[in-house]
Formats: structure tokens, C-alpha cells, sequence
């Protein structure tokens, strides 16, 4: 790669070292936050479970122990993951079409800004709806099964997704839209060669965003008619007074959403892999 | 030679809040085809707007532009233009950048990847078909431009100031690649430099432009080619013409 | 549009608001296998939260059958004539006044009136604005000639347990008027006291009355004609084996409100069987108190007949 | 303003002409959205109203004339400007206070990539986190009075406003930083003169997207615990099955949600304007 | 005189995934105070690198740098950079954005308005103090980024091809300019520059630099100041030094 073709008259070819780094300059990073975080999570859960009799209401806060103890007897009884299988399907349904559909509006909703601009305070006020109010028009319309949850999800993502990538849009340097103009480049090659891998930043911004909601769309969707999934512990464990259990099915909630957002965050690092590694996240 | 770029009484102006702001007015030029026309002009007398008005970019506040007879509307790619600022795409390298305009017209793969290391190579990046834009010097991402926009094969070429950026050795061997490409190829040239030396060496015929567009001077250029720069700095005629062109780009700055 | 089940044959979708007491049979059945044995198989067991949400599932046929309260089949029978109870679940009025722990209440001893009294200008906590708990409370005042919307500040929590019970606890309200077992477990955790409880007796006009019920809608009955006969046999079982075998319904009440506090689960015993029937039929008295009832808190403007809203085979002799 | 100063050597001044534009042709753009919007409002209102009793379950999508018809009564009564008073108190101040605090965050984090990667997860699955299911702890906490509303809505407009603001931050161009380095700019200089400036689109799509969840949040405060305020009416509406009151209660939320939304467009158009036009809103 | 800056054995190398992408190599070099050091040297061969490493903008890999004596860990206020691409800020005018180091500084704003006024003029932009970027051609903006470099008053200068966009008339102008604030002042300069000419025309010392900075040629200039660039065209040390910059020109790109 360092020699330069034996006819070519022009300037010299790219000088490059093989770097040695060793194995922590590598991932010496990576190590010291993943390391970071797990201090950071295990300093809370000592101060929570240490504080939990002394400060607080342990009624309604309960403590680590118990949360602990919650989880293994779901764990043990199968209640758990049945009902975390049933959650996950609707989130991740919800997520994907909720940020397909938001991102391809966004994407052809910004390139039509009259339009846009018609449309914008009536998705708006679409959203600024409670969806819990409208808990009865979702159940006659949607039912109570997997669908209606599904939706929740998706109406949730969608619109920070459709937002999002709008916004991006609109940021689009007009220069390399020109170029591909200049190239003979329709509106197709425009979309996908400018377009979307420039606005990639605004539609990752909304993914990431939009993970707690999906999440949070697909409970709210179990609280309003909740048979199974974690919505449905929920709902349970706070009939019953049970705050340990609540507090276990948020747990398993962090953790699916913590999963979500490394899958985001993985997409972003890839879909990044060009910017200098300052502006990287 | 017929004219195949035609702009009638063009007017240009940008709107600023409630004021136009004039680049070019009344201005009227006849680009023949198969010709090398240079350009030269102060700064900020609309020559970049020119040459966006040309290649279907803008469009013209009033008048014409007309290619082969056809009014332009919007870009067309049998029109090449490389452009004063920069326009590579940050998010690929040097070749996937230079195999754009191939990956739109439908050029297959592996032809795509022969002409590109063609066209880097003949622009002395070989080394750097890896790399993104950011981490190239101004002179390379110059380069890299220039090699996108010959790739497309274009019938007519606008260039704005191509290599401003580039050291000396590096312009005298891309000036000799362009009027090699050039010569005998049919293609059209429109060639916007601040160099009035440049101007000499490459064209045709050299248009001055003063404020505002106005066309100062518009003169054939009739040294023989092949013109070595070194020769030609000590010729008496060649003197001459460049001390015309100074006195025009004076004149243009009054008026 | 009123659609048609969207469960298949031999099964019915049966929602239900929570797991408060007054759904008890249904779980006994559930649990010994009765729907099973009747022939029918329950599919979807939704817990939707409020009386709105039970009757839009019923209307959109995503389920057969709700289970609640008599406010909510009276308000559903105001827009939908065709409502129709299935099943008498309570017969009591199972809302319980439970105020916090702190000294200055009146004592149990108090006669009723003094200890209404002594709720003037409190905070109280309901579920929500126009339930069954709101009811109570605008009764209880109605008959000492106080107001609600003037005489104490009514602050709705939804019909989350322990919210209230947060509520009550952390001094945000000073009372909770809430379903049961809300008083049972209040004094289990030392939080409140049941103070005012028609279950319990103290609200002598309101010792019998239909409260907790399954209905459901003409088409459903006609439709599912068998599945529903099936399924009120499976119920009427649940609620004699509550009657005469309660050795063997107490752990089925432990398991149904798990983690509650074993003295609050004995009380609550006693108290399931004063207050569910033994027949799943209406009499027409404690239909009309009911009726009654929700005329003089003015929760509700238009009532059914006993005849129009209950089934033939439903309506028996007063006890 | 076009003439040269006498003793300039240098290149020509400006060129301008005053431009002539109708009344038209300067408002013509917004007239034309306006109306558009308007017919669409119409459209829509009359196709609801139409179909209503003809294919809807008039019991649960109510119509157009009856909502209004609950609002004359309402706005007659004063239950509608007493309730509304108090959500829309809630939901600006929740929404000046939640993304002041979430631009500040962003900010603040996106320049210190490293502490914001460790934080990142936590914040996530705090957000993931169904607010109505920590009822009990907000009540504990919070009360009931308006203090435990603004705080849900506050906490809700935060987290949007803070993933965007930090997205614009890591989007900054390291030209510009650079150039005010070499200015002798401090920390403080770079973030107020470059990074503020340039994470304005992130944070502004931040505000934008947050609108409805202030509203949300509120409302689900409301939801929560309450005697008055907009979810309170929603909540008095549905349980007494009067679908076309939940409706007016929308109705009047929408309305503040595109009076917010109008406020945001504002400031952007303001932030934005050395934009080109094509990429302002 | 004495050195103002120095860099000793100074590496610099960009990391690309696993590679070292080298810019500059064991490079030496001081610049003594007061002095116009103009550097000539092919694209990519490390010019911009070596001046943001003077600037103290990126950390070497390897050497020190040092100004006055004390090593540059960052960029300091008393040296004023002009870039080779653009940094003016998008959202401010053309007269904020010159007024913006003196902002920094604390300059009340009657001074700030009055000074940008002076360089506004200076720069031949009267008449676009309201432009955004954006609205100017790219020769003005070039000389926006001047004027903003040019009001911090800086102590030494780096320049990076500031005239390379310009006309020959404005380029000129603008040189004379630069050697009228120059001289006398004590001020420092480092002109990177692709043109001969102009290297030789303003330069105290020419240093050309070969592949990843190998130091080709350094050679003090002794023409006599003022230079005019006309007359010099045909003095035969002139020629003379042409050729040889030429010469080292070449040299550096084959080594
Ligand atoms: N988008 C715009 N908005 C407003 N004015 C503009 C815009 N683009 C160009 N102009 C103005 O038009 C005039 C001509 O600009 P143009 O870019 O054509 O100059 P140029 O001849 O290419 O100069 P240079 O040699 O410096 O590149 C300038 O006065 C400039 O300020
Ligand atoms: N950020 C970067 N990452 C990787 N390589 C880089 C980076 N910046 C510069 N380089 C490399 O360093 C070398 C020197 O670049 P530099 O910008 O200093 O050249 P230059 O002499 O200024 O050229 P020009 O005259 O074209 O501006 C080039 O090979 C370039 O590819
Ligand atoms: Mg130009
Ligand atoms: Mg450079």
C-alpha cells in the first residue's frame, strides 16, 4: 500500500507504521467504563439497600435484598420469563415498526417542506394526547392482545423517530445535495446517497430516544388491559402491595432496555465509523 | 464552431430580508463548442454564480442559459462542475468517493473499481483510496474532487479555480493532464482561475469579467501549443498579453 | 359498531377490573377447575383497571363477559340498553373508609353520624372521580347532610393499592375510601384502621346490595348462550364451596392475594363469606338498593328495571 | 450602504436593489399553509361528524358537534378555564424547568464524553422506567399537590431534551472549536460561542419533540393524583362513559400543545435565521 | 536574532485503525523573531500539520515545540492562525465574526464596532458587514478569516495559503497589506504558500519542505524590500532563485 506505481509522476503515496498498542490501549476504554459503571451500579445498590431501613419507607421503596429475592422466586416459578418473553416481542415489534414507519416519514416529509408545514401542529396535537386516555378507543378498536400493545409501542417511537429524522433532514448540507445533482443523480440517489447517511445522526438520535419509550408504550399498553407481561407483574405486584415486586419488574425493564440501546449504540458506532473519534459517542 | 452554452441578458440577484443583492447583471456570453475558455475576474465579481447559473444549480433571476439550444433547468450530467468549495461526501473515502457518479449511472462494480484507481492514480493519490476526506490535506481533497468529476466523463467541464490549492510541480502536471484529456476530445471547457498566468497557458480565449459580469475583455488567445511555462515567461508577446489582462482586471475593479 | 366475540366456541373472554375480593369466585373456580368441568374454557382474563375500559372490551367483543362493580353495569346500561348482569358476585357493599393510624378519629364505639362527622374537611383518597368509592363517600355525607364537592377535599389515586396506601401513609391524604382488601392490608402494615366499613355492617341501609357483578351484553347471552349458562354454574359452585367448605377455600384465598398479611388474610375470611352469596342470582331488593343507592349520589340519571336488566333466570326471592 | 468609503482601494461594494414584493408574495407562503391547515381541520371535523353514527361507536369516538357542545357548557360553567388554568400552570412550568435542566445536562455531559458514557445507561433505564408505575413513590415523595405534577412532566421533557442536546454537541465541528481555541477562548467561551450556537437544531428538536410529553406528563400527574386539572376531567369524563367530555378534554390540550409548539416554531425560526431558506422550518 | 519558535525532532503521526499514518518525520526547524519565513512544499507533504502543531492545536507524536522557550501544550492568544479551510462561524456576520476575538478578549463594543469597521475596509468587504458566510464568495470569505485573524493583533502569524482564492489584484493589495503591518512591528511570520512568487516576493527566508517535512531547502532571501513583483519577474537572481525553488521543488518529491 506504501508504493507508489512505477509510471505515476505525481505526489508521494501515504507513509504508514503498523501501530503497537497493547491490549489495554486498545481497550483500555472500553474497560475502564464498562468498570466504571458496574462501581457506579454496585455503589447504589449498597447505598439503596444500607439506607433502605434508615431512610426511607421500605413499604415503597423496598431494597436490593428483597428485589433480589423476588426475582429468583419468578425466576424459579417460571412467572418471569413467560411473562418477560410475552414484553419483549411487543417492544421490539413495537420498536421496529414504530422507527421504520417514523423514519421513512421523516425522510420524505422533510424533503416536502410545504407539506410538512401543513402537517406539523396536527401530529402535534396527535401526540401530545395521553395515550392512557384513550384507553378505551384502543381497546375497541385494537382489542386487548398483543396488537394493541404492539401499537402503543409503535405510535410512541414513531413519532420521536418521524421528529428526529426530519430534523436531520432539514440539516443536510445543500452543497452534497448539489453534487449529486451535478452527477445526474435523482431524487432517489439523492435520498439514498445524501440524504439518508447525512440525517443518520438525527434518526440514531431518535432510536435512542425512542427505546425508553417503546418500552414504555408496551407496559402502558398491559396496564390498560393487562393479562400477561410485565405490565401485568406490575399491575399485580401493586394490587397486592407488593413493592419488591414491583420494583423487580422495573429491573427486568432496565435490562431490556439497557440491551436495546447497546444495539442502537452498536448501529451508531458502525453507521459512524467515518467521524473523527471525538465526535464517535 | 457553434456555441453550445448560450447566456442571454442573465440577470442574477439573491435575496437578503428585503433587499436583492446583484451577482451578475445583464450579462451575455457564447461558449463555443470543443473550446478552452478561461476566466478570470476579482473576487466576488459573480464568476462562482456564472458558473452556477451554467450548470443548472440556480436559476437566473432573468434572462437565458441555454446548452445546445435546450434552456437548462436543472443539472445536467453531460455537464461536469467542480465546484470552488468543497463537496466530497465526508462519510466515504477517497475511492467510494470517486466512484460516485459511476455508482448512479449504473457502472458495474468492478469497472467502477478499474476507472476509479485509474483516475486516483492519475491524480497522485495512490495510497489513499482509504482514506476519508477529513484526513487528507486541502491540496489531496482538491484532487479527489477533480478525479470524481472527470470520472463522469463529461462533454463540457466547469471548473472553479481547480488548483488554487495545489503547489506548483502538482498544477503544472494537472493543467498538462487536463489539455491532454482535452485536446482533441471535443470536450468543452469553461475554466475559472485567478491566475492570469494560467489563464494564458490554457485557453483558447480569455474572458475578463469587472463588476457585476460585465465582460471587460474577450480575447482569443492564439499562442501554438504545446505552451511550456517557462518559455513562454520571457516571450515579448505573451508579456504583452498578461499586461492586458492586468490593466482589464484593473479596469473591471473601477467600473 | 358492536361486534361479535372474538373468542371461539366453548370459550369465553372474561375481564375483570382487579383482583379485589368481589372476584373471588371466579379465581375458586378457576382454580378447581369448574369452568372446565361445566364445559367451558375461559381464554383471555384481562385486568382492565377501570368500569370504562371493562365496558369498551365488552363492546368491541374482546371479551364476553366483565367483571365490576354495579356503577359500572349501570353506566354501560345508559348508553347500551341491551347490558345485562350475569352474575351477583358481592352482595355488600365492600368500600372500606380506612383512615390513617394517627390518634384524634372517633372510636369503632362512635355511633356512624359522629364518625362521618369527623371526616368534614379531611383529605380523602378515591380511585377516581364517578366510582363506587366517590359514591360512598358522597352517600356517607349525603346523610349527615354534608358535601362533597364543599365539606372535604376528594383527591383521586386511581385504583392502584399501593398508591393509596402511599398516600395514606406519607400524610397526602388523611382517609381512603377504596375497595377491599384495602383495610385488611392497611392494618396489617400498620398504616391506617378500617374505620367505616358497610361490609362490616356499619352502614345498616346498605347491608344488602348487589355491588360486586358479571355482565354482559343480549347479544352475548343469545350468542354464547351455553358458554355463559356453563359459566354461571362454575360460579354458583365457587360461591357454595366459599360457603360450606371454608377450610378449603383459605388457602385459595392466601394464594389469591399472595403476600397479604396472614391476620388480614383471617379477617378477610370471615368477611368473604358475609359478603358473597350464595346464589349468583339478584333479588330484587338489593337490586334496589342498589338503584337506591345510586340515585341518591346522583352518580347515575337513568336506571333499568330489575326486570330489564335482569336475566329470567337470575332474579330470586329476597333472602 | 452601497458606496465604497473614498479611500478603499479594494474590491467593489455590495450591489443591491431594494426588491419589490407584494403583500402576497411576502405572506403568501404562511397564508396558504394557514389555509390549508384550516381545510384540513375542516375536512377532517366534517368526515368525523359525518361518519359518526354511520360507522364508529358514536358511545366511544363521540362527534364533533357534541364535544362542542360540552365545551360551550363547560367554558359556561367555568369548569373549563378553572381546570385548564391549572394544567397549563403545570405544564409550563415543567416544560421551562425540564428542558432548562436537560439543555444544561446535555451540555454539560456531551463535553465530557467519557463521564457521559459510563452515565448513559443509568439515564436509560431511568427512562425506560413506566412513570405510572412508580405512583406510589411520586405520591410518597411528591404529594399530590401540583409540585408531584410538574415534576413528572419536568422529569419526562429532561430526558428528550438532554439526549438531543447532547446529540448536538457531539455533532459540533471541530473547525469552529479549534477556531476559538486560537482565539484564546476558554472552556467557557468555546461552549457559549460555538458549542450553544451549533447544538441549537438538536436542542430545539429536543424542545420540539418534548412539547407533547409535558403535556403528557402533566396529565399523567393527573392521572395519578388529582382533584383537578385537565386528567382529572378526562378521568370524571370516562368514568362516566361521556366520551364526547374525554374529547373536549383532548380538544383543549391539543390546543395548548399547538400554542407550545407555535412558541418553539418561534424561537427556532429566530435561532435559525442566518440559515438559508430551504433549511428552516 | 533568536528563535522565537522551535521544533526539535518533531513527529507527528494520524492514527487510522491500525495504522500510523506519518506527516511529518524527525523535523526540525526554528524562526527566529521578526522574521517572514514563507514555506513552500508539495500537497500532503505536512505544511498544515506542521502549522497546527506551531499553533498548538494537535500534540505532536513524538519532539517538542516550543515558543520563546516554553513548550505549547495549546494554543496561545499571541499566535494568530489563519487556516487553510474555513472555521468562520455560520451563524454570525461577517462584522461578528470579525469582531469575535475581540469579544473573547473583553474589547467594549464601541471599540469591537470600530475596529472591525477599519479591517472590514482593509479587506475590501465595506458594504457586506451584514453578509452570513454563507452569502459571500469564496474569496471573501477567505478574507473574512484574514480581517478575524488580523484584529486579535497577534504577535507571531501563521498563515496557511491565505491568498491562494484571491485575484491577482486583491493578492497584491493584500500582500502589500500584510508586509505594511509586518514590517517594523516585530511581528513573527509563517506563510505557507504554493506559489513561488509570492514566496519569494514577501519572505526573509524560504524553507521548502519535502516528503513528510524533510527540510529540502532553506536559504535566506536578500532582495532588497520593497519588492515589486514586475520588476522582479525579469531581475535574473530572481530567475535564478525560481529555479532553484523549482529544482528543490522536484527534489523533495522524489526523495
Ligand atoms: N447565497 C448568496 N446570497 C447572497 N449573496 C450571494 C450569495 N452567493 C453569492 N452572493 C454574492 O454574489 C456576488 C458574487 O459571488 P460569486 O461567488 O459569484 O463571486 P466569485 O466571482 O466567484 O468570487 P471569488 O473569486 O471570491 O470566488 C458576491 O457579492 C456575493 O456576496
Ligand atoms: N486527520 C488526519 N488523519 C489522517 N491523516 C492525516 C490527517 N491529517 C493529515 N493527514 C495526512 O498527513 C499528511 C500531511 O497533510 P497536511 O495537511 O499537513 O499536508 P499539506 O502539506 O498541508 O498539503 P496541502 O498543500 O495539500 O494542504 C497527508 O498525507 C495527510 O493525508
Ligand atoms: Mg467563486
Ligand atoms: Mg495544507
Amino acid at each position: 500500500m506504501s508504493s507508489a506505481p512505477p509510471d505515476s509522476a505525481a505526489a508521494p503515496a501515504a507513509e504508514t507504521v503498523p501501530i503497537e498498542r497493547t491490549w489495554w490501549e486498545r481497550r483500555g476504554g472500553t474497560v475502564t467504563v464498562a468498570l466504571s459503571r458496574l462501581a457506579l451500579v454496585v455503589v447504589l445498590l449498597a447505598v439503596w439497600e444500607w439506607s433502605a431501613e434508615r431512610w426511607f419507607d421500605i413499604t415503597f421503596t423496598s431494597k436490593p435484598s428483597a428485589i433480589w429475592t423476588r426475582l429468583i422466586e419468578w425466576h424459579q416459578d417460571g412467572v418471569l420469563w413467560a411473562n418477560t418473553w410475552v414484553t419483549l416481542e411487543e417492544i421490539v415489534l413495537g420498536f421496529v415498526l414504530g422507527s421504520a414507519a417514523g423514519a421513512l416519514a421523516g425522510f420524505l416529509l422533510a424533503s416536502a417542506p410545504r407539506v410538512y408545514r401543513v402537517l406539523d401542529p396536527f401530529v402535534m396535537a396527535l401526540y401530545s394526547i395521553p395515550k392512557v386516555a384513550l384507553a378505551p378507543l384502543f381497546i375497541v378498536w385494537f382489542g386487548i392482545g398483543t396488537n394493541m400493545k404492539v401499537l402503543l409501542a409503535a405510535a410512541t417511537v414513531f413519532f420521536l423517530v418521524f421528529l428526529n429524522t426530519a430534523a436531520g433532514v432539514r440539516e443536510v448540507d445543500r452543497g452534497l445535495v448539489d453534487a449529486v445533482r451535478l452527477m445526474g443523480g435523482t431524487k432517489r440517489d439523492i435520498a439514498l446517497k445524501v440524504i439518508l447517511p447525512s440525517s443518520m445522526t438525527g434518526m440514531l438520535t431518535g432510536l435512542k430516544v425512542a427505546v425508553p419509550y417503546a418500552l414504555i408504550g408496551a407496559v402502558i399498553g398491559e396496564l390498560v388491559a393487562s393479562n400477561r407481561g410485565l405490565g401485568y407483574l406490575i399491575n399485580d405486584a401493586a394490587a397486592q402491595f407488593d413493592t419488591a415486586g414491583v420494583f423487580a419488574t422495573l429491573v427486568v425493564l432496565s435490562v431490556i432496555a439497557a440491551l436495546l440501546n447497546l444495539v442502537v449504540g452498536l448501529f451508531d458506532r458502525w453507521v459512524g465509523r467515518w467521524k473523527p473519534l471525538e465526535a464517535r459517542t | 464552431m457553434s456555441a453550445i452554452l448560450r447566456l442571454e441578458s442573465l440577470s442574477k440577484q439573491f435575496v437578503k430580508d428585503d433587499l436583492g443583492i446583484v451577482a451578475l447583471r445583464d450579462f451575455t456570453l457564447e461558449i463555443e463548442e470543443a473550446g478552452f475558455v478561461t476566466v478570470l475576474g476579482r473576487s466576488g465579481c459573480g464568476k462562482s454564480t456564472m458558473l452556477n447559473l451554467l450548470a443548472g444549480l440556480i436559476p437566473p433571476s432573468s434572462g437565458t442559459v441555454t446548452y445546445r439550444g435546450e434552456p437548462i433547468v436543472r443539472p445536467r450530467p453531460e455537464i461536469g462542475y467542480l465546484t470552488q468549495s468543497d463537496t466530497l461526501m465526508p462519510w466515504r473515502d477517497v475511492r467510494r468517493n470517486i466512484e460516485m457518479p459511476m455508482e448512479i449511472k449504473g457502472v458495474p462494480a468492478p469497472r467502477r473499481r478499474e476507472r476509479a484507481a485509474e483516475l486516483i492514480e492519475r491524480v497522485g493519490l495512490w495510497g489513499f483510496e482509504r482514506h476519508y476526506p477529513r484526513e487528507l490535506s486541502g491540496g489531496m481533497r482538491r484532487r479527489v474532487s477533480l478525479a470524481r468529476m472527470l470520472v463522469g466523463d463529461p462533454e463540457t467541464l466547469l471548473l472553479d479555480e481547480p488548483f488554487g490549492a495545489l503547489d506548483a510541480q502538482l498544477r503544472t502536471d494537472l493543467q498538462a493532464e487536463l489539455l491532454r484529456l482535452w485536446e482533441g476530445s471535443g470536450q468543452t471547457v469553461v475554466f475559472v482561475t485567478h491566475d492570469i498566468e494560467e489563464a494564458l497557458l490554457l485557453g483558447d480565449r480569455v474572458v475578463v469579467l469587472g463588476r457585476l459580469g460585465r465582460v471587460v475583455l474577450d480575447r482569443k488567445i492564439d499562442i501554438p501549443r504545446p505552451r511550456a511555462a517557462d518559455e513562454m515567461r520571457v516571450d515579448p508577446g505573451f508579456v504583452a498579453l498578461h499586461r492586458e489582462m492586468t490593466a482589464a482586471l484593473a479596469e473591471g475593479a473601477r467600473s | 359498531a358492536e361486534r361479535g366475540s372474538t373468542a371461539p366456541a366453548d370459550v369465553l373472554n372474561v375481564g375483570q377490573i382487579s383482583n379485589s375480593v368481589a372476584f373471588f369466585p371466579l379465581f375458586v373456580a378457576e382454580k378447581n377447575g369448574y369452568f372446565k368441568e361445566q364445559g367451558v374454557t375461559l381464554g383471555e382474563r384481562p385486568r382492565l383497571g377501570t368500569g370504562a375500559k371493562v365496558a369498551a372490551a365488552l363492546k368491541s367483543g374482546s371479551i364476553d363477559l366483565g367483571a365490576g362493580v354495579m356503577t359500572d353495569a349501570l353506566n354501560l346500561s345508559g348508553v347500551d340498553q341491551s347490558t345485562r348482569l350475569a352474575a351477583n358476585l358481592v352482595d355488600k357493599y365492600y368500600v372500606d373508609i380506612v383512615v390513617s393510624g394517627k390518634p384524634g378519629w372517633p372510636g369503632e364505639s362512635e355511633p356512624l353520624d359522629d364518625r362521618i362527622r369527623a371526616l368534614r374537611g379531611k383529605k380523602i383518597g378515591i380511585t377516581g372521580p364517578g366510582s363506587g368509592t366517590e359514591a360512598l363517600v358522597t352517600y356517607l355525607f349525603a346523610r349527615v347532610g354534608l358535601r362533597t364537592d364543599t365539606d372535604a377535599e376528594l383527591v383521586n389515586l386511581g385504583g392502584v393499592t399501593s398508591a393509596a396506601l402511599g398516600a395514606l401513609k406519607s400524610g397526602r391524604v388523611d382517609a381512603l375510601a377504596f375497595f377491599q382488601p384495602i383495610a385488611q392490608q392497611a392494618e396489617a402494615a400498620g398504616i391506617g384502621r378500617n374505620y367505616i366499613s358497610p361490609a362490616r355492617g356499619d352502614v345498616p341501609q346498605l347491608s344488602s346490595v348487589a355491588h360486586g357483578v358479571v355482565f354482559t351484553t343480549q347479544a352475548t347471552l343469545e350468542e354464547k348462550a351455553e358458554e355463559v349458562a356453563a359459566f354461571q354454574r362454575a360460579v354458583g359452585r365457587a360461591q357454595r364451596l366459599i360457603h360450606e367448605q371454608p377450610a378449603q377455600v383459605e388457602p385459595l384465598l392466601a394464594e389469591y392475594l399472595k403476600g397479604t398479611d396472614p391476620e388480614a388474610l383471617a379477617a378477610l375470611s370471615e368477611i368473604i363469606r358475609e359478603e358473597i352469596p350464595k346464589e349468583i342470582g339478584f333479588a330484587r331488593a338489593s337490586y334496589d338498593t342498589a338503584v337506591a343507592f345510586h340515585r341518591e349520589t346522583g352518580l347515575i340519571d337513568r336506571f333499568p328495571s330489575y326486570e330489564e336488566i335482569v336475566p329470567r333466570d337470575l332474579r330470586i326471592a329476597g333472602p
